[in-house]
């Protein structure tokens, strides 16, 4: 263990790996993806499919583990961050039965992720109209009858729930409580797989950007799941235990690993404005000195200074969240924090852009004004800056949920 | 004496535009942003209320009340209404106002009576152009003067451009120096290419490419005197500044009330220091903002070369503009982000201030 | 009534009249009451009390009230807020009086300020250990005994604290509860005169900058007031009612006009800043242009624009609570916004001051590391830049202190 | 590999200095700051743990340990403790480190055995100007050759200056390039007047004026080769981003455990969302400022040209240490403005780094 910043050799290749696809497959594609909301980006979707599941680089050398999860997401949403959300994979639906699932329901939900048939989705449905950063509102129930749950409730703002919720083969992991007398004790989560009856696929959002990502409004009504695709223990418990309750907490334990892929998200675009800057700042004659005082920088030198110090500051806090996953170590207040910082810089970073470049950058013939639309939804989804900034706040402060409000 | 009370007469219109924008300019603007285009009625409706016509001379049929102050009142509330729409409704001020400032006493007889009159004429100005360095004192398109005839050529951006007028008003550098030049919009050599932008979707603007345009010499605005460049400058950014406002007031009224319905981990947001001293802040800067811009637009309506004042005023409503808005999106989380509410619509329009310069003019 | 911004003749006679002293008076002494912290700076106090209280204008010409209050206070702290709040007047505790008391309390606490005996302070005594922002957490006693009040408790961050409590024809106001059962319905305020026995002053603060200011720790033993030195109503309000309370919420009220003086203090201090700012890059060949786009300006250039607008719009901010006083509005929304504007632009604007000059700037050689110093004070006492945040997101929200703690 | 854990041995020398930090330094802070002084066996104990020495060449009797991550470690354990102590502790590595990197193998011999000895040796650099526009790249004191010596004039500032050694490492153009020289504290021509600064009061720092100082050939740092300035200043940068992080921490700290005591209207402040997101934002920056930090370190230590990232390091701490500094103040309100608490000297100190530069190196 010696602190370095030096990636790995799959990491790497990763970086490369992703970048190509990045380039050639989403950068010529996503402005039509943007222009064309909800429709499904085809030509995407199958080349990922066929091309993009491969393994990277050799399962035998160094790795970063985790962190290379976040190279590939930053690299990708570097490509385009509504496409990357439209990717045909498990996505947190994913993360939620790898996480909590049994050996049995993580072959039987992921394994068709791997398969040869055709592309299919995960996804996972928390929010509601009134349980947004708050998930131990859920109002949406799942009640026991005999070998089944029945599902009842709406779900909004579900990524990828058009896929997962209509597409043969893949999944939704639907939030929902057991038992509302439990409060969040009683909240469970339950694999409930495309076209399942009752299921009903009740509108898509019309957005500010990720227009290519698919953010649906999911109806469940008597929806029937066998007891089998319950993830974790069906115990209720009627207080929040510190341990063992792989319910809710276990649920929220999942954004822990989440938060940093979202970070990386935000990178990515981030980045994708901050090096279409650079670039047309440089075509513009205009250079970027760090030797020069500060009484001689301009305006635009200082902006960019800044900018890419903030956008590697929010990278580091990112590759530490994930590092710590490798070696097992909690990274709760980490996860946040990288959550927190990315939103934010990469908002600013992606708005600020667009002022540097001026009125060209308001156009839609350049890219800047998108990224500026699609950054923002970094600093929401995946808990908002504010609740980031909470958890941050209750772990420095060793404060509980009732302590800080 | 120091007074930050309107008068009576200011009240009433601002009364008056805030019933029209409140019946018919917010329930349309969402609508609005979405076809890209602001239905002629509504520009028709607007018309009726004098509120470029007011400002004109009485000489050429306008109500000769010209106040800056008043025109930032009017401008804040439209702009609270919906900021595409604001700038339509006040688009013959572009070609209007720097003819009744500038022209030659010829220019003013020719061009603004159709402003003045009963049916609404839109008006144009290209002066932004399409670089990062776009520069309103020294523009990169430029006019040569040859025998009777100036001959114009450079690309221009952010051009209003509404049916209903013929010309549109030119800025190009002639011997290094910016002046105005009236240019029919058929000419030879013009071409105009609808724009798709971040924000101000609606205002239907154009990219002009201007090709050996050939306008005559009785076109250059105000004749061998020219334009004073600064003082048209500052009444655009002071006109946009209140706009600004306008736009930040609008989202952080979405925003507060957000706030106040919404419940999270059983209390109204609202209730939560983190969201109330974001309201709060933006409250403070709305404030300070606007007052800014009464002062700039005051300076004017003095006299004064208030370019120092204009700016310093749309500096701070450019930051404020954003600010507020991506703090209204923030608040409202995943509803802020999504088009069945306007926070992102305000976040979209905000920025453009930053590119605007003279897309409305006090 | 139009929008204006034309200052009076009395205003523009005020402004020359108090720059001319703040010039010839307090600058040339300013460094050095900075370094003889806690010694009276007598040359400045000798010549107040003999020149400084003079009217200013014809007082039948038109004035702009209560604006032209702010316009001393930005003079004066201009030259020197230290000496300002060092200055013989009878200050926040005049401010009180003259508020809550009787025309025979005025008149007595108030006449000697006019008078032509010695230099005299006033002082307001609020802020104890454990009772910062929070005033209604007051532990200071004050019982009844016969024709009399008995004092008891400590106070500290009492400005001009020594002055008022050891001069000879001072006052200070002092804040305690005569019924801790009755809360915030239970807190008054009490004139206790300079040398009353039992009021002793513990010590004097050493501070970060207004070091020429006299910043007391009061003790009070036993002190003994007449009963007719309680200024407002002495019926205890059990609850606090919404009208008439002339204890705790007459008192909160002193704020109300107290704030905006507050805040023109700060942009005192921030035009010195700033004003020496431009003159030193004047000097330096350096000049701001309002005429430049955002592409070629410089940082400095940036940030001077930047700090000239917030200067500005605190000093507007800060009329326009002063004008609603002079109106006879509720201003309590309007001095805050401009207390927590002008706290924060101006602890902003002398600190980058500090900056842009560069390494003669972090020096003691100039001044502009004392302004620094000096600002940061106005951010924090008469309510913080957050309970005056606070206030401004109860009102705008509509929300009691209840609704929003 | 990524890896954001120190070593064993890192984690072993931190500790060593927390411990140090916490009975030595930070007791004695305040009282260094009022009387502008650092007592001489504080510098004498803190040279017992061998903080420079073990970052020396062995052939001069060093440890042969250098490495700028682990001094990046060192550094902001220090400055939690005290800038001021903490930089004048590291003082010898101001001398020593630069005639380590750049000198010739003659002034290697020479200058270095004495800051790897017994003695605490404090070291000196004379970089920063007295100017606005101060420039570590291109000086504007100079350094004429003269056959065998230089002559330099000019003025710096920001010195440090203590007892002990005879040396002060000046920089100065020479044909417009800067350049090093070992110039004796006692030279003719040098006059050093002690600096009454806003922060790092208990640094003893003074300004410099250098006229007709005459050196010989042989100490110019590096000889004809010269010093690689952008190096030199990227290890100043990187030192210093250590440092800054180092205070804002010490800041943070002291806000937080405040905020956990201290009640207002019933609750602790700490459970305000307004002071415990301040609190939170904090920490978020502060690990994002360290983390940089050690990125430019490492690229150092993998012997990369590291200016850029150290520039951005040192950036981000710039900003940080300030905005911590003051929060901390304010979150301590009227507690944070008197000197018996320590928020308002990290927040003068955190000022400096705004005009520092290499005053510590790695």
């Amino acid at each position: 263990m010696t602190i370095s910043f030096d990636l790995a050799e799959n990491s790497v290749l990763a970086q490369e790996h992703y970048n190509r696809i990045a380039r050639e497959q989403m950068r010529p594609i996503a402005r039509d993806a943007d222009t064309h909301e909800h429709e499904l980006p085809e030509s995407w979707v199958e080349w990922y499919w066929l091309h993009g599941r491969d393994n990277v680089g050799d399962v035998n050398a160094p790795s970063d583990g985790f962190i290379q999860v976040c190279i590939q997401a930053e690299e990708l949403c570097w490509g385009d961050a509504g496409l990357y959300l439209r990717t045909p994979t498990a996505a947190l639906g994913g993360s939620a039965v790898a996480a909590a699932g049994t050996q049995e329901q993580r072959e039987r939900f992921l394994t068709p992720f791997r398969g040869s048939g055709h592309p299919i989705w995960g996804a996972m449905a928390i929010t509601e109209a009134e349980a947004g950063s708050d998930a131990a509102a859920i109002q949406t129930t799942a009640e026991r009858d005999g070998d089944d749950y029945v599902i009842n409730g709406q779900k909004i703002f579900c990524t990828a729930g058009e896929g997962a919720s209509q597409v043969e083969g893949g999944f939704v992991v639907v939030w929902a409580t057991v038992d509302k007398s439990a409060g969040r004790g009683g909240i469970k989560s339950f694999v409930v797989p495309a076209g399942t009856p009752g299921m009903e696929l009740v509108g898509l959002e019309k957005k500010l950007g990720i227009r290519a990502s698919d953010t649906a409004t999911l109806r469940f009504e008597n929806c029937r799941v066998p007891a089998a695709n319950l993830l974790g223990s069906a115990e209720v418990k009627k207080r929040d235990s510190k341990t063992g309750d792989k319910g809710f907490k276990g649920a929220m334990a999942t954004f822990d690993a989440s938060r940093p892929i979202v970070a990386a998200m935000a990178v990515g675009v981030g980045r994708a404005s901050l090096d279409f800057l650079l670039e047309e700042l440089d075509r513009q004659g205009v250079s970027v000195r760090f030797d020069a005082p500060p009484s001689e920088l301009t305006a635009i030198e200082r902006d960019v200074i800044e900018m890419i110090g903030e956008l590697q500051a929010a990278r580091l806090l990112t590759w530490r969240a994930a590092s710590m996953m490798n070696k097992g170590k909690p990274n709760n207040l980490e996860a946040s924090m990288a959550k927190a910082k990315a939103g934010l810089a990469v908002t600013r970073i992606t708005q600020k852009a667009v002022e540097i470049l001026g009125p060209p950058a308001y156009s839609k013939k350049l890219m800047v004004e998108k990224w500026m639309r699609d950054a923002k939804i970094n600093d929401i989804f995946e808990g908002t800056q504010q609740i980031n900034q909470l958890i941050v706040a209750r772990r420095i402060l060793d404060y509980s949920s009732s302590m800080l409000r | 004496m120091i007074e930050f009370d309107p008068t009576e007469e200011q009240e009433l219109v601002v009364e008056t535009v805030r019933q029209f924008v409140e019946n018919e300019v917010r329930p349309a603007a969402r609508e609005c942003d979405e076809a890209c285009e602001v239905p002629r009625g509504l520009l028709d409706q607007a018309h009726e209320l004098g509120l470029v016509a007011n400002a004109l001379p009485e000489s050429v049929g306008g109500g000769g009340e010209r106040n800056a102050v008043t025109q930032c009142l009017i401008a804040e509330e439209l702009a609270w209404g919906d900021l595409a729409i604001a700038l339509s409704i006040m688009s013959p001020s572009l070609t209007a106002l720097p003819v009744a400032d500038f022209g030659t006493e010829e220019q003013q007889q020719r061009v603004l009576p159709r402003f003045a009159g009963p049916n609404f004429t839109p008006g144009s100005i290209a002066l932004v152009e399409p670089r990062f360095d776009s520069d309103p004192f020294r523009p990169k398109s430029t006019a040569k003067r040859e025998g009777d005839e100036y001959v114009i050529d450079g690309a221009k951006c952010l051009v209003p451009w509404l049916d209903g007028d013929e010309q549109v008003l030119v800025f190009a550098s002639e011997e290094g120096r910016a002046q105005g030049f009236l240019v029919d919009r058929n000419s030879e050599g013009l071409t105009a290419e609808a724009e798709q932008n971040l924000g101000v979707q609606a205002l239907g603007s154009v990219e002009l490419t201007l090709s050996g345009v050939r306008v005559s010499a009785s076109d250059k605005l105000g004749g061998d005197a020219g334009v004073n460049m600064p003082a048209l400058v500052a009444r655009g950014r002071v006109g946009l500044a209140a706009m600004g406002v306008g736009v930040a007031r609008a989202a952080y009224d979405l925003a507060r009330e957000y706030a106040k319905e919404r419940e999270a981990f059983g209390a109204k947001i609202a209730s939560k220091q983190a969201i109330a001293f974001m309201l709060a802040d933006m409250a403070i800067e709305i404030d300070a903002a606007r007052l800014l811009t009464w002062e700039a637009a005051w300076g004017l309506d003095a006299g004064r070369d208030a370019l120092r004042e204009s700016t310093l005023a749309y500096q701070q409503v450019q930051r404020v503009a954003l600010q507020v808005a991506d703090g209204a999106v923030q608040v409202m989380g995943g509803h802020g982000y999504i088009r069945d509410y306007l926070p992102e619509m305000h976040l979209r329009n905000a920025r453009g201030f930053a590119m605007f310069e003279a897309l409305t003019l006090v």
